[in-house]
Order: C-alpha cells, then structure tokens, then sequence
C-alpha cells in the first residue's frame, strides 16, 4: 500500500502518529503492542488489533463530524482507549487536547472552553459528574464518550453522552458506508497540522495551550526518540522493549515517552492501573526503559531505604554493606559519565548477586537498562544510589514548549547535578546576561493556543524560545539548571538563592514530601515542610508515639526534631546565606485540587505563599 | 409363667442397675470435660489419661504409700477416704501444671492444634503411667469388696451405691459451685475471655480451677471404672471409658455440664439395655457398644449442637 | 503413632506362661546348665554330620584333609559375623501395645537367659545380640520393622501376634528366616503355615479341650452330671481358637452350652452384659478367653448377679491381683477359678526351673519371679539349639539356621517346658499337655508362690486332647 | 512473559500449578531424585541408605498416607469441615478393594485385576460419602468431628462382624498384592509384588511398590493441586473461611461440602487400599479412632489446607518413629563407647544396666524406669507438642517462612 504510491507524494507526506502504527500494523500484526490490566489479568492488544481500533474511532469521530483542526479533548486515567482516541484524533487531522485526571470542574471548564474541544472523553463517572457542573458553560462541546459504562446511569438519556463501545459502533457502521474516508485524510496530512495543545501546568497564571504540530513531532522521532546514542550501548528503543506508562499522558513527557516512542520503534506499552499502583506494577512489568519523575524516583529510593530498616538483623547488616557499596559504585560510575570503572565493575559483580539483583526485581527495575528523570529537579544523590544498584538513570531537561527537545545525559557521559548536553545540531544558549536557557530548532513549538500575546513573550526578538530557566555551563559541555527565573530568590542581603536545590537536598530524606523555600527579600531563608505520612507514621509507631491525624503527626515534637534534623544536614552542605534558619510544618498535604500543587505536583509558590501566610509572618516575626 | 416373668422383672432392674452405674460413670467423665472445655476452649483428648493417671495416684496413696494407714489406725471407711482426698488433691495439682506447662502457651490457637497437644500430652502419660502400673491390675483397697445387697428382683454392689451417691455428691457440688462468686467468673470467661479479663477475673487462675475440677472429677471417674463389680483395678485400658463417654458429652451439648449429666446417664442405660437386649445374632458382636453413637448421631441430626448445647451464632 | 494410642486393643495369647512335660525319662539332661540337650536329625542336611559333642563330630566329619587348628569352614550370609564374632537376632517385640507390660518381663527372660549364654561363651564363640523393635501390636509397624531387620539378622527371635506373624510370611518364605511366633495358634501345627516358624507350647484350642474335659470330671464329681457350659472369647486368633477348642470338648462330651460369647469380649468396651448373660444362662462350667480386666468385668457381673459355677479360662486371663490380700473377689475366685497353663509354674522344683531362678537372681534381680519369663527361657534355648545346629553344620547363612531348626527331634528344656520336636507329622509333634492351676492367696501372701496359683495337675492331657487328630486348625485365619 | 513472573496475561496463567520456571526446575529434579531413589546406591552423592527395602516401605508408607492426607486436607483443610471419620472410609477402601482384587477362596473376593479394584476402592467409598454427607451438612465445627467419629465406631463393628470380608476382628485377611494384569491371566504384566530387573537395574519388591506409590502420589497431587484452583476448590475455601458469605455469594453450601466430603472419601478409599495392600494384611482393629486423629495430626502438623503440608505433615509422622529411634539407638552406642560429656550427661539419666540409676533404662525389659521404646512414645508426644506450640502454622509455616525469607530478599517483606 505505502509502496504503491509515488516517491512525490512520499515525500510530502507527513509521517504521522496514526501513520507510524498502520505501519506498525503491517509489518508486525501478531506483536504486542498495548498491555492493560483488567481484573488482575494483563490483557494484551496487538498492534493490528490496535490499528483496527483507531481507525474504527477514527471513523467514529468522522461519524460525529470531527474536521480538520477540531479539538477532542481526553479527560482520563491512562488507558488504551486515551492512546487510540488520541491517535484517531490525529489520523483525522483533529487537534488532542489532554486533561488531568486531577484536574477539578473549574479547570474542566477553564481547558474545555479555552481549546473549544468538540467532542470530550470523560472516562468514568467521576470525570463525567466534573464535566456536567460546568458543561452548560461550554457552548462548543457536541459529544461526550465514556469508557467505563458504570454509573452512567443518570446521563443514560443525555443525547450528549455516547459509550465507548457504541462509539467505536458508530466508527464501523461509518466505515462500512465510507471506507478508506479515514485514509484519505491521513494522505492530506499536513505537517503544520497541529496535532496536540498541550497545556502547561501553569506555576503562575492560568494553563496556557501549547501547539505542537506535525512537523514538531516528527522532529522529534528522528532527532529525540531515534537517536541511538543516548542508550546503553547505543541500542534505541526496540520492539522488545518494555514501557511502563504511567504518568499523566497530557504531560509532553509521557506522550512523547510512551505513545510516541511505542509508535516510532515498536516498544510494547503497558499501562499501569493507577498511578498508587506503580511499584506494584512496575514489579509486573519489569519494564527495559523507565522514565520517571523525580518525585517517584525519591520513593522508590525511600522504600527501600525503609524496607531495610524493617529487615532481619541479618538482612539488614548486608543491605547496609550493600548500600555502602552501591553508594562507592554509584559514585565510581558517575565520575565516570555514567560507565563502570573496573573497580566498580568489581565491586558490582559483589553486590549483583547478593542484593542488587533481588532488589531490582523487587522495585521492579531487575530488566531496566535506561532510565530517565526530568520534568523537575532531582537530588544527586538519588541518581547516584540508582547507577549504584546498575539501574543507568540520566537526567534530562526539556520541555513542552520545545517538545521536549534540549539537553540530555548521554551513555557514557553523564555528569551528576547537570542535565546533561545539548543534542547535537539544535540551536541552544544561554543568556549571558539572566542566564535564561534559550532553544531554537524545528521542534520548538508553533505557539500557545488562541493567545498571540503571551506566544509573543515566549520567545526573544530573535525568534529563540525562551524556556524560564535559568541554566549554567558545566565543564563548557553540561548544562545546569540553577532554577526557575521567577523562583530565583534574591535576599534582602542581594544574594541570588536557588530554592530548588535547597528543597531537592531536603526532599532526599525519606521524611520529607514537601519543601518549599522562602527567603525573598527577606533577612533569612525559612522553609515549609510537609512530611511523609507513611514513613513518619511508621517511624513514630515505632517509637510508640502517639498520633492521630497528618496534622498531629506534623506536631509531634519528636517528629519536629526528627525534621530539624534534616534541615540541619542540609544546611551543612551550603554557604551560611543559604541555610534554613526556620522552618514550619505544613499543616496538611498538599493537593493539586486545593490548588497548591499543579497537576504535574508542583508547588504553585505564589498560591502557597498566601495560603500559608501566618506561618510565614511567624517564622519572620517571632525570636524563636 | 410367673417365674419368667420374674426373671424377666429382674433383668430389667439389673438393666437398670448397671446402666445407672455405667451411666454416672461417663457423667463424671463428661461433667470434666465439659467444664474444661467450657472454660477453656480445649478439647481435651488427654481426659482419659488425666482419668488412669488419677485412678492410679489413687492407688498408689492407698495401697502403695498405705497412707493413711501407714500412720493412724482408722475405721477402713474413713481411712480409704482420707487417701481418696489425698489422690484427688495430687490429681488436681496434675491438672493444674499440665494445663500451665502445655497449654497454657496455646491460648489462642486454634481450637483442634490444641486437641493435638492433648493428644500429644495423652501419649506421654498414657506410656508413663502403663510403665509405672505394670504387667497387673492396680488394686484400689475400697473397703466395699465385693459385698452386694440383695434386694430381691435386683442385687446392687457396695461399691455401686457408693458411686451414686458420690456422683450425685458431686453434681450438687459443681451446681453450687456454679453459683459461686469463682463459677460465676469461670462462667463468664467461658462466655467472653477478653470481657471477663476487662471485668477483673483472673482467666488464669479460671483455667487452672476448670483443669482441677476436670482432673477431680475425672479421677473419680477412673476410681470407679476400676473397682468391683467393673474391674479390680486400675489399668491402662481405664483410658478408654473417656471415648465411650464422648457420645455422652455431645449428646448432651458439648458446653453444658447439664448436659454431661443427662447424656452420661441416657447412654449408660442405652448401653446396658442394648446389651441385655439386643443381642440377637443380627446385631453382631458388640453392637451395644455403638449404640451410645447411634444415639449420639440421630440426637446431632435432630439437634446440631446437642440438647443442651449452646447454638453457635453464625455471622456473616 | 496409631497404635500408640491403642492401649486396649487387646488380645492374643497373653498366655505366657506354660510348660509340658518332656521330662520324664530324659534323666540324663545336664542339670548344670540352662542349655538342653539336643539331637539332630541325620537325613535333613547335606552339611556334615552333628552329633551332640559338636567339637569332635567336626574333626571326624572333615576327617584328616582339614588341620587341627584350622576353623572350621562356615557359610554366612546376614546376620552373623564370623571376624566380629556375633550373631544378630531380630526380636519383633510388642514392648509398648496392649502386651507391652508382659512382653518386657518376658523379654526380661530372653535377655537372662542370652547374656549367661554369652557368658559362657555364647554360640561356639559367637556372640549373641538381640536387635529389638517395638511393634506396639500392629501389624503395619510389625512389616515395617520386619523389613528394617530383614537383611541384618540371622533370623527372628520371637514374632508377636498371629496375624502380624502371618503377615510377614511370604517374606519369611521368600528369603528363608527362621522365626518363633510368640502365640499359641492351633494353625501353626499347618504345615502350609509352619514352613519358616519354630512354634512351641500347647495351643490355646488344646488347652480349651484339655480344661473343659477336666471340668466336666469334676462336676461329675460334685454330682452335677451334665454340667452345662457357657463360652465367652475375645475375637482373634486366640479367643477363637480356645473357644473352638471349648466347642469341640463339648460336643465329644456331649455337654449343653447355654451361653456362646466366642468372639463376644471387646476389651474397648462394656462387658458386664456378657457377665449378666452367663448369670442368666446359669451355667455350670464357664470357659473365659480374655485378659485379665476383661475376666474381671465379666466375672464381677456374673458375681454381682450370684452366679456361682467352674470358671476356668487361660493362663493369659489371670492376674496375681485376682488374690492380691486387697482384691475384692479374692474369695468368690479361690472358690471359683480353674486355670490352665502350658508349662510349669516359676516355683516348679524341677533343676532347670532353679537354674532359671538363679539366672533371674544373678542377671536381672530387679525383675520380680513371674512366670512371663519362663516363655523367654524357652524361646532362647530354642533358638539356641537351632543357631548351634546350624554352626556345626557350617551352614550360618539364614537358610542355614532354618534348615537346622527344622532338623531339631527334640529339645530339650530341663523340665521349664515340656520338650519339642520339629520333626515328623503335624500329630506327632503336637503339645498335648496341660498344667492346671487354682488360686493360692495364702501361697501368694506368704511369697511361696509368684503368681498367686498352685498346680494341682501336672503334664494333664485329657483323652480329648489325647485322641484329637489335627487336620487344620481349629480356628482358621484366612 | 519469560522472567517476568508477575506478569500474567491470562488467569490460566494466574492459577498456574508452576507459575515459574525455578518452580518447574525444582519439583522436575526433587521428582526425578525421588525416583531414582531405589537405585541410591549406584549413584554417588545419593544417600545409600534410601535405597534399602526398609527404606523404600518407610517411604511408600508416606506416599500412602500422602494420598489419605490429600483426602482429609481437602475436606478439613480447604473446606473446613473436621472429619475423624477417615479411618472409616479408609477401611471401607480397603475392603471394597479387597472383595474386588483378593482371588476368592473362603471369604469374599472376585480375584479382578488392580486397574478395577484400585478405582472402586476410591468410587464406592465416594458414593457412601455422598450417601452421609447430607447429614454431616446439617452439623458443624466440633460436633462434626464427634458426628463422624461415630462413623469410625460404627464402622468397627461392621467391620468386626462382616467376617465374611475382613476376617474378623485380629484376624485380618491378606490383601490382594500389586500387580496389573489386563484380565485374571496368570502372568501379570507388570508385578509390583516380585523382584526384578527394571531397565537393567535390580529393582527389589520393595522399590516397585515404592515407584508404584510415587506414581499415584503424583496423580492423587496434582488432581488436588488441580482441584483447589477450579470453581469448587475456591467455594471451598469461602464455605471454609465464612460459610454464611459465600451461600450469600451464590455458593451452594451443601452441593459443595458434599462433594467435598465424596471427594475426601474417594483419596481416603484409595489410600486405604493401597496401605491394606502394602501391608499385606490387616486386621479391622487398623481402622480405628487413632488413625483419624493421625491424619488431622498430619494436616494439622503440614499446616491445614495447603496440598505441600499435607505431605510433609505424612513425611513428619510418618519417619518421626524412625528417626527418634535412630536417635536413641546413637545414644546408646554413645554411652556405650562411654567417653565426653555427651555420655556422661546421657549417662545419668539414662541406665544402661540393671544396677545403674537412671530416668531411662537402655534395656528392653522390665527394669527401673521407662525403656528406650517408651522413650521413643514420649518423645513423639513431646515433639508433637513443642511443635504445635512453636509453629501452630506446622511444617507449611516453617516453609512459609523459609522461602518468605528469600522471597523478600533483600527485605522481609
């Protein structure tokens, strides 16, 4: 079929997502292309059963009277029906627009009415009684589709709603009246054709849309995805790899991790049931390639850190050698780009067999042979313990808004507390003047969704995108994030004080979830901390403390001591002006719906800062 | 014609006679065991030992030890009473420690791994108790022999009128003991052990007092199960009473020392009827001796826990 | 672990004590020693010839071709090492079951009596050691053990329980062992049954025979001229057997039985119905196959009812605690009692009886004079003579010393029991002798006797017992 | 999904009876060791001993009582039903097989080959099973165990009187002998009841039974294995854990404790067989109370409702006996060759010779103090006890434990 037409048209043509896994389709009908777990069971799709299932949605959303450039928005966990919507969406020219699961109504409202999405996915009840509080507010939404039919039961007769399942219905009858209408679309595939908005988590200000079109994306496959020297033995991503996909599919990351990678070189997608069921997953799964935020990196670390804890004395004697001995590998490997050096090497075959083995296979990274982190900062020390136990776990910085396209930790010559190179042949800088990172290469986004204004501010008169964070060379090759321009805190003394490392170093403990760091324009750095419930629970039960709620726990002046602690230990490791001289705790957990966090579990700083005020004012009023 | 009938009459009364005798028998046996169950959840397959060990402690005060005797010059009667208590006392103390040493660490345990450290305490003093016996019965010196009143139609043994009124003795006195402060407690922790704890009562001290009393009463038990006319002392096969009192104590319901009674009493006139009675060849040898678990299986199928048992509540 | 608990499982022959005559005119049987004097058989083995003087019969057999001091050339298989100089005997003993107390002062004997042999030399210089293994009477745990000792002893010392034993004789036929059962089955006259086993005393259905006969002459004494009989047995070869034995006196004597209890006793259970029966049958003569609770159960009831009649039964019925000065029908059972035993009782006068005493005194002093360990005596010297047979005729290997033990045409047993012989027809060699005893509570009172009885007939065979022809047994295990 | 065992695809694969391949490796070499057992001493680093004849019958015994020990485990164990009526069905096994197999002569017996008799023994103590199990249904917990207890006393008398078929009471008959024949021809076609020459080894009478044994081991195994994860062995498991739930849950209680009780009848029917046959004969006095309570000894010591623990529960009771006596024979010698501590200690307690003082006497015999076989009983019941104390789980507790202990390395959970 694609060899029939003519080299001219191959040319034009844009390869696609959509077209990428009919290609897929082709070539390898009987591979597993999709896994999901579905009443304990691992239910497998193949990618020629796959295809079949986003041509059928594809034809439904034709059915529904999806054109070109409509949008159709996802609201769901990740699942395959999110993969097949999204790809159907851009099989038909259509423009994905994915939500958080997290995201409250307001939000809903907010990204609906903003991208002017046609037709939605709600994927179960919840997500569908979210959209019914606002959805007389969203004049352009036509269709609503459902993927888990319980408890739809009250909308059963809103003409808006339709079942995945008759969906997919209505995609066949409209094949069987149109065929090849889907294919023809695909032909007229453009590669300016916006494929996706995907919205920011917006720190500051509402979400904005960011357009990333056909083009960017292909960019990326070639240059990103394809490019066999950032792994292991330069080996890209192939059919026997294994992904577990499990973050938010509407962060760039994830979709360009998981959808994108699956559909470029044929790795195997497993999706995991919730995101409270990774490691258990992950244990499953034991996918090859692993990407993860800092946030489940510091867990797992953690969880090991108090597995052993719980150990018999004599597992805990050797997993306290071990420990010692991943903590000299890792560091061995990490003044070495990443390689083993031969003590190292040596010292690994010692602890492969007694510990590391069994302990990756039971965080489920036995299998791992690249493993990434980015998306937010993350402790050194972290990514030394992994290299230590053999996982090779590289940093890498990008983003939405250049497709997730700047710098990344090479095989072989990784440099810890940096995020690696520049990839080679984009265009990348640093302002010498803010230090601002700025990037330009073609898949450096088209601009944000309907707002010219603020598209206008993201990049420098020169047509360079300016990222917002403020970076420095290392050894002239590596990048360093120092920070967020806006998070930057400059003291009353005038000095310039990154938060985030402080609250990396901090957030290394086991103890602690949360960290925030004030300091700006002000005398003194203070911190506010928000503790593990888990670990700390079971650290006081162990101590027969008492406690009852988060809250109590927080106050327990043993646990304060346990916590000043680790403001103590941090404080040793930077200049006197960046030390914690007070701290707080946070009286609860932080919640993306309360709007302290943002969907991608970001501190929204300014909203915090009011939130917490009193704390605040406390910490700079009181003597104590 | 008359003669017959006579005959007949006695037989009946000779029936009855000895299915009373059997009768109170497996009653004190199973008022022994209930009361250990009852109180401490142990279904104790030991009870027929704690029954030869305690028959044979008796034997060993009277005869061997000659206490007593050995010392004062008393009326055979009184004698032979003084080292009955003596035994009963030495029995108690038995009951108590084997209850402390093997089961007190099984509080808690499932209800049959318990009955196999019984059965496991029953293998130990059954082999140490059949060494110490020996080859020969072990006389218990009663000072009834075997004179017997004739009473015409019926001809009862001493040492049968004995046991009744004993028997009876000792079923007012655990009635009354029931009622007691201490009864009240046993019976309550039977009832709930934790609300019993919570309310002050030493479950310890219960469960001690609940293996005395089952000693007691089963020592008593064996002492009559091994005097004349049913034997002329104690031997290891005293141990096998306890199993053909097991039909007893379910019939009766499993934690009702009412029921112990009722339910000895019934299948030893069950018993003996059956065996004055049925004994054409049809039945076989020794269908009396199943007859108490016939009995026990038609009562179970009517009633599930037994006349007198406590209907276990079933939930969810 | 079954049988563990078994503890009133009860049966066999608990008749432990017996005898017989063999005395009379082998006058010449050294008194000096426990070991009895025996001839073999010329034509049975192809080995060289024995004589009872072993060491010179050896020099003459092998004539002049062999040197003075050179050993004499002996064929081993299991069981015995020539080098380490010992012969290893299996005993299937049931130490801990229903027979346990008896069986260990029985084997008390056993071991008196192997330990003076290995004193004075043991078997030609070879030493003799016991292997035990307890089979708590079943039959499981009686296979078992006869497979752990299979390949490592020469052969079986005793064998405990009937059914047991005939369990393990298909394996005993297969290798060729030697085994003494530790019963008093009529069936071991069979020669389809006896082929590996050295049975000895008189079985419990001649025993019956012999009592019941007995019985019935002295109620025809006390004037009662049909005397009428009641029977009651356990189950099991021993209680069938002796009740058959009963039936077929009888029948000869044309005696009435108005109570049939064979099979009727179950130790596990109420007997006094059985008691209460045999008052109702007024019987005359009562014939009890039992132990001794049992007999006491039955008999108290029987009493209780003011039955009074000849109640006899088998040595295995009686316990010394019958007449102990406490016992409560200490009177009603001097009155009452008859009781038959196959050898003579431990205070006999008779010169191996007071070597045994002295051995008993010298070896095991802690052991109390019972007549349990007379049977040990006897099945000692049996094995004895077969183990020493079979070592003159050089062949030591297990088919050896059964081939000896068969060749023995009489042992000789110094008056403890009467003597065997294991050869000729079945008739020929069948024990036909009985001791019968009454109750002696002055006797037992006073120590004159242990077991609480006197003999008031010695070597007793009545014309029953005398004319009865076996032809099979007289209860038949299938 | 090779090495990726928690990833199943299927619930086939979820209820896999060897999810792993180690699993797989691991029973494949403990299967293939246990059958070249009977030729131990030809291959080195083979405990010899295994291979001797006593050892082979130790070993089918525990095959045997195995087999039995499925049966109960699956009613008491997996359904929760306590049954001391096993040693009755046993005994019925055993006598159906015996009426079907044994040649007739005086008693009953229809002389038909082992391929007929063996599964009779299991169908009709199955169908009385059945026949029972509605009035068992109606009682519950203890007065279960007692209801059933009735059985095995009932069971006795039948079988005392039914002479005609057991012989009568310790008297016994002789069993027929294993041997596959198509018909009643003379020439078996394979004899278990003989020795031979088996692929050029010597294989003993011994040892055939002994692989005959392991062979319907395996079978009765994995058909319990394989029924405790179909639709039956799960109700089961909910009537066991809370009866009222899962009749809620649309279990019907009584269908399901039915078949269990006929199923449990049918293991209990074979397993008599086979043991009446191992033996050779047996008396009715075999089947009796203790041999119940040995079988909820054994579940109970393996560790209830798990098939492994129902065999190291038969292994445990089993070879225990033997290995005590073992012990105590060691001892002996120890003190015996009278030098160290050991026979020193051992010495004061335990005498060797009429004269010397001891708690134990060495010799058999009357003598001061318990002998060496008492000593063996008292130890058993005091092994028992300690063991039920200190691991109520029983031995499927303790290897729980061992193989928790590696499967959360390098944590403890």
């Amino acid at each position: 079929m694609e060899s029939s037409e003519s080299p001219a048209a191959a040319a034009v043509r844009t390869r696609t997502i959509a077209r990428l896994i009919r290609e897929r389709a082709m070539s390898s009908p009987n591979q597993v292309a999709l896994r999901h777990k579905d009443l304990g069971i691992w239910r497998e799709t193949t990618w020629s059963r796959y295809w079949e299932q986003v041509l059928l949605a594809a034809h439904g959303l034709l059915s529904l009277g999806v054109d070109t450039g409509d949008r159709v928005s996802i609201h769901s966990e990740d699942r395959p029906e999110w993969v097949i919507l999204d790809v159907a969406t851009v099989a038909v020219r259509g423009i994905t627009v994915g939500l958080y699961p997290t995201n409250p109504a307001a939000e809903v409202r907010y990204l609906l009415s903003d991208s002017g999405s046609r037709v939605h996915l709600a994927e179960d009840q919840e997500q569908a009684d979210k959209l019914m509080e606002v959805i007389d507010a969203l004049p352009d939404l036509e269709r609503v589709i459902h993927v888990e039919p319980r408890g739809f039961r009250t909308y059963r007769n809103d003409p808006r709603f339709v079942f995945w399942d008759e969906f997919l219905e209505m995609g066949r009858s409209h094949r069987a009246e149109n065929p090849g209408a889907v294919e023809e679309r695909m032909r007229e595939a453009d590669p300016d054709d916006v494929m996706t908005l995907v919205y920011t988590s917006g720190t500051t200000g509402p979400p904005k849309g960011a357009m990333l079109d056909n083009a960017n994306a292909e960019y990326c496959f070639d240059e990103l995805i394809n490019a066999d020297s950032r792994m292991p033995d330069n080996i890209g991503p192939n059919p026997s790899d294994e992904i577990l996909t499990y973050l938010p599919l509407c962060h760039v990351a994830e979709r360009i991790f998981s959808t994108w990678t699956s559909a470029v070189t044929g790795t195997t997608l497993n999706f995991a049931e919730s995101i409270e069921t990774v490691q258990e997953n992950l244990r499953e799964v034991q996918p090859t390639l692993f990407f993860a935020v800092p946030r489940i990196w510091e867990k797992l670390h953690a969880s090991v850190i108090l597995k052993s804890r719980d150990a018999t004395r004599f597992k805990r004697l050797l997993m306290s050698l071990c420990s010692a001995l991943a903590r000299v590998i890792g560091r061995q490997r990490a003044n070495n780009g990443g390689r083993h050096t031969l003590r190292s090497g040596i010292l690994f075959m010692i602890g492969y067999p007694l510990v590391f083995r069994a302990l990756r296979e039971r965080i489920g990274l036995r299998r791992c042979r690249w493993a990434a982190t980015g998306a937010a900062p993350i402790a050194p020390e972290v990514i030394e313990f992994f290299h230590g136990l053999g996982v090779n776990l590289y940093e890498l910085y990008g983003m939405t808004e250049n497709a997730g396209f700047a710098t990344n930790n090479f095989y072989g010559r990784m440099k810890l507390g940096t995020v690696g190179e520049p990839y080679p042949g984009i265009g990348f800088r640093i302002d010498p003047e803010t230090g601002e990172i700025q990037t330009r290469h073609p898949g450096v986004f088209r601009g944000y969704w309907n707002k010219p204004e603020e598209t206008a501010e993201a990049f420098t008169p020169d047509g360079w995108l300016r990222t917002g964070d403020v970076g420095e060379w290392v050894d002239g090759t590596h990048v360093k994030i120092v920070d967020r321009i806006k998070h930057i805190i400059i003291t009353s003394g005038g000095k310039n004080v990154s938060p985030s490392e402080i609250e990396n170093s901090l957030k290394t403990s086991p103890f602690v979830k949360e960290a925030m760091v004030i300091g700006d324009r002000r005398n003194y750095l203070t911190a506010l901390v928000g503790i593990e419930f888990d670990t700390v629970g079971d650290w006081a039960t162990r101590r027969n403390i008492p406690y009852t709620t988060y809250r109590d726990l927080g106050e327990k002046p043993e646990v304060l001591e346990l916590i000043q602690g680790v403001i103590t230990r941090t404080n040793s490791r930077f200049s006197r002006v960046e030390n914690i001289r007070k701290f707080r705790m946070l009286p609860k957990e932080l919640d993306h719906e309360d709007g302290e966090l943002t969907a991608t579990q970001k501190l929204k700083r300014e909203s915090m800062e009011e939130m917490f005020e009193e704390l605040i004012i406390d910490m700079y009023s009181s003597r104590s | 014609m008359e003669i017959l009938a006579q005959a007949e009459y006695s037989q009946l009364a000779g029936t009855i006679v000895s299915g009373l005798s059997l009768g109170t028998i497996y009653a004190l046996l199973a008022m022994g065991f209930v009361i250990i169950f009852k109180a401490t959840q142990v279904v104790n397959f030991a009870h027929g030992a704690l029954a030869t060990l305690g028959a044979f402690i008796t034997a060993g005060v009277a005869v061997e030890l000659n206490f007593p005797g050995r010392f004062l010059d008393l009326p055979p009667l009184l004698g032979w009473s003084i080292s009955v208590v003596t035994a009963l006392v030495l029995s108690a103390l038995m009951g108590i420690l084997l209850e402390r040493v093997f089961l007190r660490p099984m509080v808690g345990e499932d209800l049959f791994s318990v009955a196999i450290v019984t059965l496991g305490m029953n293998v130990i003093l059954m082999t140490i108790v059949t060494d110490y016996i020996g080859p020969d019965p072990r006389s218990m010196a009663d000072p009834w022999g075997d004179a017997s009143v004739d009473l015409g139609f019926v001809i009862i043994a001493h040492t049968e009128i004995a046991q009744f009124l004993v028997a009876a003795a000792l079923v007012v006195l655990v009635g009354v003991f029931f009622r007691s402060r201490t009864g009240i407690a046993m019976r309550a922790t039977a009832f709930d052990q934790e609300a019993a704890r919570a309310q002050g009562v030493n479950v310890g001290a219960i469960f001690a007092i609940a293996w005395a009393i089952g000693a007691v009463l089963a020592t008593v038990g064996g002492i009559f199960g091994s005097v004349y006319p049913r034997r002329i002392g104690v031997f290891p096969d005293t141990a096998f009473l306890v199993f053909r009192a097991f039909p007893a104590i379910i019939l009766g319901g499993l934690d009702s020392v009412k029921g112990a009674v009722v339910g000895g009493l019934s299948v030893g006139l069950a018993e003996a009827a059956a065996g004055s009675y049925l004994n054409h060849p049809l039945f076989g040898t020794g269908f009396s001796g199943i007859v108490p678990y016939l009995v026990m299986m038609i009562v179970l199928f009517i009633r599930p826990y037994g006349i007198f048992g406590t209907a276990e509540v079933r939930r969810v | 672990m079954k049988t563990r608990f078994k503890w009133l499982a009860m049966i066999m022959a608990l008749s432990l004590i017996a005898a017989a005559c063999g005395g009379d005119d082998e006058a010449e049987a050294p008194a000096t020693t426990a070991a009895p004097v025996t001839t073999a058989a010329p034509a049975t083995t192809a080995a060289p010839g024995t004589t009872a003087a072993p060491e010179e019969a050896t020099e003459e057999a092998t004539g002049e071709t062999m040197a003075e001091e050179e050993p004499m050339m002996i064929a081993t298989d299991k069981g015995v090492d020539l080098e380490a100089g010992v012969i290893k005997v299996g005993m299937l003993s049931d130490l801990t079951g229903p027979f346990g107390p008896a069986v260990n002062l029985l084997v008390a004997g056993v071991n008196t009596f192997w330990a003076d042999v290995n004193a004075r030399g043991g078997v030609h210089g070879l030493m003799v050691e016991l292997l035990y293994r307890d089979t708590a009477y079943s039959v499981d745990n009686h296979v078992q053990f006869f497979e752990e000792l299979r390949d490592e002893v020469v052969a079986f010392g005793h064998s405990t329980g009937s059914p047991h034993t005939i369990a393990i004789l298909p394996e005993l036929a297969e290798d060729g062992i030697l085994a003494i059962p530790l019963t008093w089955y009529s069936g071991w006259s069979d020669p389809d049954l006896n082929a590996n086993l050295l049975s000895h005393g008189t079985s419990y259905c001649i025993e019956a025979m012999n009592m019941i006969g007995y019985l019935s002459d002295v109620s025809g004494e006390n004037g009662v001229a049909d005397p009428t009989l009641a029977i009651a047995t356990f189950p099991g070869d021993y209680g069938l057997d002796s009740a058959a034995g009963a039936k077929i006196a009888a029948e000869t004597l044309g005696l009435e039985i108005v109570y049939d209890g064979s099979g009727q006793i179950i130790p596990s259970q109420d007997n006094a119905p059985i008691g209460n029966a045999i008052a109702q049958s007024g019987a005359d003569i009562v014939w009890v196959a039992a132990n001794p609770t049992t007999l006491a159960e039955v008999y108290g009831a029987a009493l209780a009812q003011g039955l009074v009649a000849l109640w006899s039964g088998t040595v295995a019925n009686w316990s010394p605690a019958f007449v102990a000065p406490d016992s409560p029908i200490k009177d009603a059972m001097t009155r009452d009692f008859y009781g038959a035993s196959y050898f003579p009782p431990y205070t006999d006068d008779s010169p191996g009886m007071q070597n045994l005493r002295d051995l008993m005194a010298q070896y095991a002093p802690e052991v109390p004079p019972i007549d349990y360990v007379i049977e040990g005596f006897v099945e000692g010297m049996i094995l004895f003579e077969a183990l020493k047979v079979a070592y003159e005729n050089g062949d030591m290997t297990q088919r050896g010393v059964l081939a000896a033990a068969k060749s023995m045409e009489e042992v000789d047993f110094g008056g403890i029991a009467p003597n065997e012989s294991y050869v000729g027809s079945p008739n020929e060699r069948l024990q036909r002798q009985t001791w019968i005893n009454r109750p002696d509570p002055e006797g037992l009172a006073a120590g004159t006797t242990a077991i609480g009885t006197r003999v008031i007939e010695s070597y007793y065979t009545h014309p029953i017992a005398a004319d009865y022809y076996f032809e099979e047994a007289c209860y038949k295990l299938s | 999904m090779r090495s990726r065992p928690h990833l199943h695809t299927s619930y086939s694969a979820d209820q896999a009876l060897m999810p792993t391949a180690t699993k797989k490796v691991a029973l494949a070499t403990f299967l293939i060791l246990a059958a070249l057992a009977p030729i131990a001493s030809s291959i080195p680093f083979y405990p010899d001993f295994l291979g001797n004849n006593d050892w082979m019958k130790l070993l089918s015994h525990v095959a045997i009582f195995g087999i039995g020990a499925l049966g109960i485990n699956l009613l008491t164990g997996v359904a929760g039903q306590v049954s001391l009526g096993h040693a009755f069905f046993m005994g019925l096994g055993a006598y159906v097989g015996v009426v079907f197999g044994a040649p007739s002569g005086d008693l009953w017996g229809w002389g038909l080959p082992m391929w007929i008799w063996l599964p009779m023994a299991g169908i009709i103590p199955a169908a009385i099973g059945l026949l029972v199990g509605p009035a068992a249904v109606r009682v519950r917990g203890l007065y279960l165990a007692f209801a059933t207890l009735g059985l095995v006393f009932i069971g006795e008398w039948a079988w005392r009187n039914l002479k005609f078929i057991t012989g009568g009471s310790f008297a016994g008959r002789r069993f027929p002998e294993f041997q596959l024949r198509m018909w009643k021809e003379e020439e078996p076609l394979v004899d278990f009841a003989s020795d031979g020459v088996w692929l050029g080894f010597e294989i003993s009478e011994e040892a055939k039974v002994y692989l005959l044994m392991l062979g319907l081991l395996v079978v009765a195994t994995v058909l319990a294995k394989n029924l405790q994860r179909t639709r039956a062995g799960r109700a089961f498991q909910a009537i066991r854990d809370r009866d009222i739930a899962a009749e809620i849950m649309g279990v019907n209680e009584f269908k399901y404790k039915l078949m269990a009780f006929g199923i449990s009848s049918a293991y209990a029917g074979v397993a008599g067989a086979l043991f009446a046959s191992f033996v050779g004969r047996q008396i009715p006095e075999t089947w009796d109370l203790f041999l119940s309570v040995e079988f909820i000894a054994i579940i109970l010591i393996g560790g209830a409702g798990t098939v492994s623990g129902a065999l190291m529960g038969s292994a445990f009771v089993i070879l225990l006996p033997r290995l005590v006596q073992d012990f105590t024979e060691w001892l002996s010698n120890v003190i015996a060759d009278g030098e160290g501590l050991l026979a020193s200690v051992a010495d004061a307690v335990i005498s060797v010779s009429p004269d010397d003082f001891g708690v134990v006497n060495i010799l058999p015999g009357a003598g001061p103090g318990l002998s060496v076989f008492q000593l063996n009983q008292v130890l058993f019941g005091l092994l028992v006890i300690l063991f039920m104390i200190f691991e109520p789980l029983g031995l499927y507790g303790i290897w729980l434990r061992i193989r928790n202990y590696w499967k959360g390395w390098p944590f403890t959970y």
